[in-house]
């Protein structure tokens, strides 16, 4: 019986910056479907992993597949257009361009329409109507005219990530989807990614680790570049060498004694 | 051929003179100044009345300059310059092009039209020939001090952007002008500073320039191009950039004119091309930064 | 009253050539202020437009002073390239041309409505050429600068030159915008001409001598000779002790020793107390001069190609000494004067030591 | 709100307003009354396209040109040549002279691709007077310095023949740019336009969201081109000449002016700028042909320094703190 | 004893929305202040206009006695402000040791204290500011803020981004420095629960006015106050 591919598939990726090694072999597999979060120390190369999984950064070696074809030198467009998306750690927008705008930009480009000189922007309804959903879904619709530039944070944030589902993405890498996110808005946007499509693949890049334990089933720990392990939630947060560098003892106050008994 | 390469370097520090000062407002507060060439030209015209109407002799003109269009860059810092700083790029072009229009007038007014000729002393004016088997070089007393201006002040500056903490408060200030403040770095005054040591510098550059360059009220563009291309091929992070960019383009210009006088100026704006597409972030990156 | 005689001045009064166009309309205004403004009962009426130097822009200006403005006769057109862009303008719209600057020889030749008050190239540098010939100098550079003028110079002066056996080591053509002089005069240094023959626009041509000075090509016994522009009496005083001794031809110098040329100056400094007048300031106030006889001649009515007719032939003792318009070529036939730069009193001067009688717009005497 | 308030809500923004073909209509009228005007606005029609042309690469690509005179010159000197030596229609030579521009524009769209801001302006400088040195060194195909002289037009469409009072050859620019007006008004705010202006916002993310961000800006900066040497070429029809300044700095230089005047990334923002600057221009130059560059300079500075929409109400000059 | 903050009717906001109403509060040495509040309510307004980067329209601001108000923003860093903007706004052009060199003061923490506290920052010393992950941005503003050696440091969210052991860590820091180096400590949290374990007094923020102010015990076990200006269940 053939086996299904992975979904996303990164093998043995090296990535140097000057003499630091910021990913050290690393090699992880994406099942269709999958839930999988990768946590690790600051600067343990979680973002340089994504850079390098979407184009944005060359790896020195290794390779990577997508459906079990070779991406590995494929330019960022490309991989984007066969469906590998991405949202930024840091928001990545097109300030002076609405929401409508940025997402009617976003559709029509998937929708192959992007070097149509000919033909309006919103001339076509199913555009419009993608468009409408997404600014509903992520509670854009009252701001949906106003620069981006003037938006307040937090629907920053929600427009940064209803750009990488404009995308249809079949393979969605989330960066720390909820970084500045107040704790309010927090379940907002949970409620979202948990609302995605079962086949979409998801890798999700998250401190936050009530976000990161109610969303995975399964996890991958990076530490100075490389792998540590990857295992189910409770291994992982059971291991102690993950309390060691990352997750920490609730040595200090017994008020962080008492959350990090509730991740587990 | 040595004779050549002399002069070509003597050409390129003295065009590093003239664009340092902008490779710093440029280069370092990203501010867009196409008035610099006016700055340079005030500072070869303050020169030029100094000696034909008070005998000024040159080598002191050379520091009035420098005050005076320092002391002009202050005010003009303070009166118009600082609101343009946080504006997009191009209405600093704008505004800047329309304060190079009205030096350039005022100029023409006040002075006229004509080209101004500095007579410089009779000991700048000698010449010192050196033969090696056969190469001979000749070396013009005036360009020797460019050279040596040249040389003195890029160890000046590079000390003061390197070894002291005024650089990297500079560029904290232009990465973030609000957030410099708020951790208590004086910006206005390092940008006011600033200002006026790179008008000064123009200043400096325009006196020392109007003996091979030729003044008059067309200055501040005819050059501007130049300056330019110090400043692009140069990059921003360093001294040596602009230093290696000037030198280039004085030798490419000088040994373009003299092996190919036809070409024109064809030559210097292809190598220009070149090394931008090579490295289109100058000569000089600084490490990793994009 | 009869309505005003206008007069459309087209010339550079910004950018790289604002001076011609300072010269030239200063002059103009010389011309007026000595001779009064109304001529043969009409008023003469001067309208000033700047062109910055460019020919489309002179083109464009030109047109429009000839439609809306309704002129009578365009003048002035600092440059070569300008003239020509006009002259089918001129001959399109039968509008009389009366150009105060530009020295290239064919410009003329571009319209017959066009009428020259300053020189051709040709006609100076014929001077020169034959100097050099006579004063035993047998090998030369040539340094000129690309375009149009610099061709015809550099031909005119190899034409005398060689014919009497003199050697080109080579001809050096620079671009117009040139920031430094000092490779080219290297190479000249290197080729050890017996004499560097230049001709330059005003302007460039005081910081070529000093650098010349300063290249020690003097010291090396190579002279320097060339087109009356290099040593413009505008800022010959500005180049100071780096042209003494320098030697050039032209039709004019602010030196020259005459009754009218003292008046001239006079009025002409009345006006612009900052520059004293050079060839193209002689050039602007005969232009003038041109314009007034003809209408003077034609009782005030002549127009197109009869304002043109009546302007050829016309002879007068101007501040240069006595001019002819020449009917063929509609140019002057007129003195060059051999001069050699020397310091007067205060002033530097190009003292005139020679003088070629009635030389025509080809170079030859007449 | 629903899908159909969402649909109207894009669509409104792209909509011809009602005063927009009085805008396009309005200089015919002029001409017709104000014949003396012909050569005033056959000028800043002209540079009006030529603006347009900028805007595109500059306002809504945002790549910063400071050489796009080259494209100029080209369609001046490709309508010069082809109607001198090929034939003397200009519809045919302006379609001509586009190509030429167009070809040109994309050949040098590969040396825009990388690099900072002050690189791009360098290198698309120096392409601009690489190409005045060409034709400054081929002066038996150009003319050199003394421009290409003796182009003769045959009429307009066979219909108008080039009149001595400029009157034919303003209809002509004016209509050659109105034409490119309503087809610039459909590329800019179709997809593609759009997505220049994504690649302007954030280059980083256009790409990742799946857009050749190299070929769409190669294609603007061609389309550029076409549009820069039309204007080149209807200049040379206009005034049967062409001379080396289309080249020039100073011509890339001016019509950056004429675009940051009048507003980047808006339709009518070049042909406000080329209306405000050469207008300005001839009314200054007129009243001192000596020092109307200062009077320029002041208007440049109070400009930037009050503010573009300030300067149009002057009322709110004293109001307000530096906040305002 | 003067208070060591004391903020007093205070007024601000931006060019046309008035944000903070009539915010009054003080602060002694060696205290820590939770200042809590929904998204949006201006605690960065607050934090900001103390530090003098946006507009007060009235009120009065003092440090240890010394009226604030009408200080340039520097000079209010150099009497005794440490800050840690929201956005962290690394200088990004500068390296990592230059970040912390830049705006050094005299007084006991150097960079190379810094660099022992956050050992990861030593290891990129030399990296230029943009090429740091998120957490090392958060780590240099927080050890730039400290080698201005303030009297009062202003922490706006400073342990987003930052993993769990380090939140620990850096909230056993802040214990550290309030009891052992006397400095007061404002700092804004989206985890009341975090902050309110190490703060004597808290702050709630609506709108723009203040709703609550008390001791910090207290809160921290007021489930329904927190509920209700807070909306969270924790
Ligand atoms: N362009 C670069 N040049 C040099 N070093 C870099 C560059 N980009 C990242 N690094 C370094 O690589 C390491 C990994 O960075 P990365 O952003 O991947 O970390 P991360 O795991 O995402 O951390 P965080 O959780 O803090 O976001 C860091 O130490 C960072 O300083
Ligand atoms: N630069 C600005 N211009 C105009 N209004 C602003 C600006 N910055 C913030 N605001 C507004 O001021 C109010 C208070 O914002 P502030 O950033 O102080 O809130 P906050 O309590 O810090 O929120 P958060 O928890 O999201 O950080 C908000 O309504 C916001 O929209
Ligand atoms: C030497 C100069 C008098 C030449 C003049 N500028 C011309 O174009 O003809
Ligand atoms: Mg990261
Ligand atoms: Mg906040």
């Amino acid at each position: 019986m053939a086996e299904e591919p992975y979904a996303l598939s990164a093998s043995g990726l090296v990535m140097r910056f000057g003499g630091l090694l910021a990913t050290n072999n690393v090699s992880l597999n994406l099942k269709k479907g999958a839930r999988h979060a990768l946590i690790g120390p600051n600067g343990a190369g979680k973002t340089t992993f994504v850079n390098l999984l979407t184009g944005v950064l060359r790896p020195s070696s290794g390779t990577i597949h997508l459906d079990g074809r070779d991406i590995t030198t494929l330019p960022m467009h490309k991989r984007s257009a066969r469906g590998l998306v991405r949202t930024f750690q840091i928001n990545q927008l097109f300030e002076t361009l609405t929401p409508l705008e940025t997402l009617a930009a976003v559709v029509g480009e998937r929708s192959g329409l992007g070097s149509k000189m000919w033909r309006l922007l919103g001339a076509d309804r199913n555009i419009t109507e993608r468009c409408h959903a997404l600014l509903e879904q992520f509670r854009l619709l009252d701001v949906m005219s106003r620069p981006t530039s003037q938006l307040p944070y937090g629907k920053r944030r929600q427009l940064e990530i209803a750009i990488a589902l404009a995308c249809e993405p079949r393979v969605l890498l989330l960066d720390e989807p909820v970084a500045g996110v107040p704790a309010s808005e927090r379940s907002d946007i949970l409620a979202i990614i948990n609302a995605l499509p079962a086949d979409m693949s998801i890798l999700l890049i998250e401190h936050d680790m009530d976000l990161v334990f109610s969303f995975a089933n399964r996890m991958t720990v990076l530490v100075n570049g490389a792998l540590l392990m990857e295992a189910d939630p409770l291994t992982v947060s059971n291991d102690p060498r993950v309390k060691e560098v990352y997750l920490g003892h609730g040595a200090g106050t017994d008020e962080t004694a008492q959350s990090e008994v509730r991740y587990a | 051929m040595l004779t050549i390469l002399f002069d070509g370097v003597a050409y390129g520090m003295l065009l590093f003179i003239l664009a340092i000062g902008l490779s710093v407002t440029l280069g370092l507060m990203n501010f867009i100044n196409l008035a610099h060439g006016a700055f340079a030209m005030a500072g070869g015209y303050v020169t030029v009345l100094l000696m034909q109407h008070l005998n000024v002799p040159f080598l002191l003109c050379v520091p009035i300059a420098f005050v005076v269009t320092a002391v002009l860059g202050a005010i003009l810092e303070r009166t118009l310059y600082r609101p343009m700083y946080g504006k997009p790029p191009l209405d600093q072009v704008l505004f800047s092009i329309g304060l190079a229009f009205i030096a350039m007038t005022i100029v023409d007014y006040s002075i006229g039209s004509s080209e101004q000729i500095i007579q410089l002393p009779q000991w700048l004016r000698g010449r010192t020939e050196l033969s090696f088997g056969g190469h001979v070089l000749g070396m013009g007393h005036y360009r020797l001090l460019i050279i040596a201006v040249c040389i003195v002040l890029t160890i000046l500056l590079q000390f003061i952007l390197t070894r002291t903490r005024f650089g990297s408060r500079l560029r904290a200030a232009v990465d973030d002008q609000r957030v410099a403040d708020g951790l208590g770095i004086n910006v206005n005054v390092i940008f006011f500073s600033t200002f006026a040591v790179g008008s000064g510098l123009a200043g400096v550059g325009g006196a020392m320039g109007a003996e091979v360059l030729g003044l008059d009220p067309t200055f501040p563009f005819k050059f501007m191009i130049y300056f330019l291309i110090v400043v692009a091929l140069g990059g921003t992070s360093s001294l040596t950039g602009p230093l290696l960019a000037a030198l280039i383009l004085g030798v490419a210009d000088v040994a373009g004119k003299y092996y190919m006088p036809k070409l024109g100026s064809f030559i210097v704006y292809a190598v220009m091309i070149m090394i931008l597409l090579w490295r289109p972030d100058g000569l000089f990156v600084r490490r990793g930064a994009k | 009253a009869e309505k005003p005689f206008k007069v459309g001045l087209i010339v550079p009064m910004t950018g790289a050539f604002a001076s011609t166009g300072r010269q030239l309309h200063s002059a103009v205004q010389a011309y007026m202020k000595d001779h009064g403004d109304t001529v043969a009962g009409r008023k003469i009426q001067v309208i000033l437009k700047d062109d910055n130097g460019v020919a489309a822009n002179s083109r464009k200006l030109a047109q429009e002073l000839i439609v809306n403005d309704d002129v009578d006769v365009i003048a002035g057109f600092g440059l070569t390239p300008i003239t020509l862009a006009v002259a089918p303008i001129a001959t399109q719209s039968k509008t009389p041309m009366v150009l105060m600057a530009a020295q290239t020889q064919a410009n003329t030749e571009a319209s017959p409505y066009m009428v020259r008050s300053s020189g051709t190239i040709t006609q100076v540098t014929s001077g020169i050429a034959q100097w050099a010939v006579e004063n035993d100098i047998k090998t030369a550079v040539t340094l000129v600068p690309d375009y149009a003028p610099g061709y015809e110079s550099e031909e005119a002066f190899k034409k005398y030159f060689l014919a009497a056996g003199g050697k080109i080591l080579e001809e050096i053509r620079v671009p117009m915008r040139n920031p430094d002089f000092a490779p080219f005069l290297q190479r000249v240094r290197d080729v050890k001409p017996d004499a560097l023959f230049v001709m330059l626009p005003s302007g460039p041509g005081a910081a070529l001598l000093k650098q010349y000075g300063q290249r020690g090509l003097a010291a090396a016994g190579i002279r320097l000779i060339g087109h009356g522009a290099i040593t413009d009496d505008d800022n010959l005083n500005q180049a100071g002790d780096a042209a003494l001794g320098v030697i050039t031809s032209d039709y004019y110098a602010t030196s020259h020793d005459s009754e009218m040329n003292r008046k001239f100056i006079e009025t002409y400094k009345s006006i612009d107390g900052t520059s004293r007048p050079n060839f193209f300031g002689v050039a602007g106030y005969d232009g003038m001069h041109l314009i007034y006889e003809a209408l003077r001649k034609t009782d005030g009515k002549a127009e197109g190609m009869a304002f043109v007719d009546a302007m050829k032939n016309l002879s007068f003792e101007s501040p240069r000494g006595p001019v002819t318009l020449d009917p063929e070529s509609r140019d002057f036939i007129q003195n060059i004067y051999m001069r050699k730069v020397e310091k007067v009193g205060d002033e530097y001067q190009n003292v005139e030591f020679d003088v070629i009688e009635r030389v025509n717009a080809a170079g030859e005497t007449k | 709100m629903t899908p159909a308030a969402v649909h109207d809500a894009l669509r409104e923004k792209t909509r011809v307003k009602l005063w927009e073909p009085v805008l396009w209509l309005a200089p015919l009228a002029v001409v017709a009354l104000f014949p003396g005007s012909s050569f005033l606005v056959n000028q800043m029609a002209i540079m009006a396209l030529f603006a347009i042309s900028l805007d595109l690469v500059l306002g809504y690509a945002g790549i910063m040109s400071l050489g796009h005179a080259a494209f100029f010159g080209m369609g001046a000197f490709a309508a010069g040549l082809f109607a001198k030596f090929v034939m003397p229609e200009p519809i045919v030579g302006l379609v001509f002279a586009m190509g030429v521009g167009g070809l040109t524009a994309y050949v040098c769209s590969y040396t825009i691709l990388r690099g900072s801001a002050l690189t791009v302006v360098m290198v698309t400088l120096g392409v601009s007077l690489i190409l005045l040195e060409i034709g400054n060194y081929m002066t038996w195909l150009t003319g050199g310095a003394d421009g290409l002289q003796g182009v003769v037009m045959d009429p307009v469409l066979g219909l108008f023949p080039f009149t001595f009072d400029g009157v034919t050859a303003a209809y002509y620019s004016l209509a050659v740019l109105a034409v490119f007006l309503v087809v610039y008004r459909r590329i800019v705010n179709s997809p593609f336009g759009t997505s220049l202006r994504v690649i302007r916002d954030n280059r980083l993310r256009a790409y990742s969201i799946g857009i050749d961000t190299n070929r769409r800006i190669k294609l603007a900066y061609t389309l550029a081109g076409a549009i820069a040497a039309a204007a080149g070429a209807v200049q040379t029809h206009s005034m049967n000449f062409a001379s080396l300044d289309a080249f020039a700095f100073e011509r890339s230089a001016d019509v950056l002016l004429m675009v940051v005047i009048g507003g980047t990334a808006w339709i009518y923002g070049g042909v406000i700028g080329a209306i405000v600057f050469i207008g300005l221009h001839h009314v200054l130059s007129d009243l001192t042909p000596q020092y109307w560059t200062f009077w320029v300079g002041v208007f440049l500075v109070l400009l930037m320094r009050v503010g573009r929409d300030r300067l149009i109400r002057p009322w709110t000059w004293f109001k307000g703190g530096p906040h305002g | 004893m003067p208070d060591m903050l004391n903020i007093e009717g205070l007024h601000a906001g931006y060019a046309d929305s008035i944000v903070l109403n009539d915010v009054s509060l003080s602060l002694d040495q060696g205290e820590t202040l939770a200042l809590l509040g929904r998204n949006g309510t201006g605690k960065t307004t607050l934090i900001n206009t103390v530090v003098g980067v946006t507009r007060r329209h009235k009120g009065s601001i003092q440090l240890g006695g010394q009226p604030l108000e009408h200080l340039a923003p520097h000079v209010r860093a150099r009497a005794g402000i440490g800050w840690v903007p929201q956005e962290r706004n690394i200088f990004r052009s500068l390296t990592v040791h230059e970040n912390l060199t830049a705006v050094a003061r005299p007084g006991s923490w150097t960079p190379a204290k810094v660099y022992d506290t956050f050992p990861r920052l030593a290891e990129r010393k030399g990296n230029m500011g943009a090429q740091l992950s998120g957490g090392e941005q958060q780590m240099l503003a927080i050890g730039r803020a400290l080698v201005l050696n303030p009297r009062l440091l202003l922490l706006d969210e400073p342990t987003e981004g930052l993993a769990p052991i380090l939140v620990e860590e850096v909230l056993r820091g802040i214990e550290n420095v309030t009891k052992n180096e006397g400095l007061s400590v404002i700092i804004v949290e989206q985890h009341p629960q975090l902050i309110l374990a190490i703060s004597q007094r808290a702050v709630i923020l609506d709108r723009g006015t203040v709703v609550h102010q008390g001791p910090a015990h207290e809160l921290r076990h007021d489930q329904a106050l927190l509920n209700r200006w807070l909306g969270v269940s924790v």
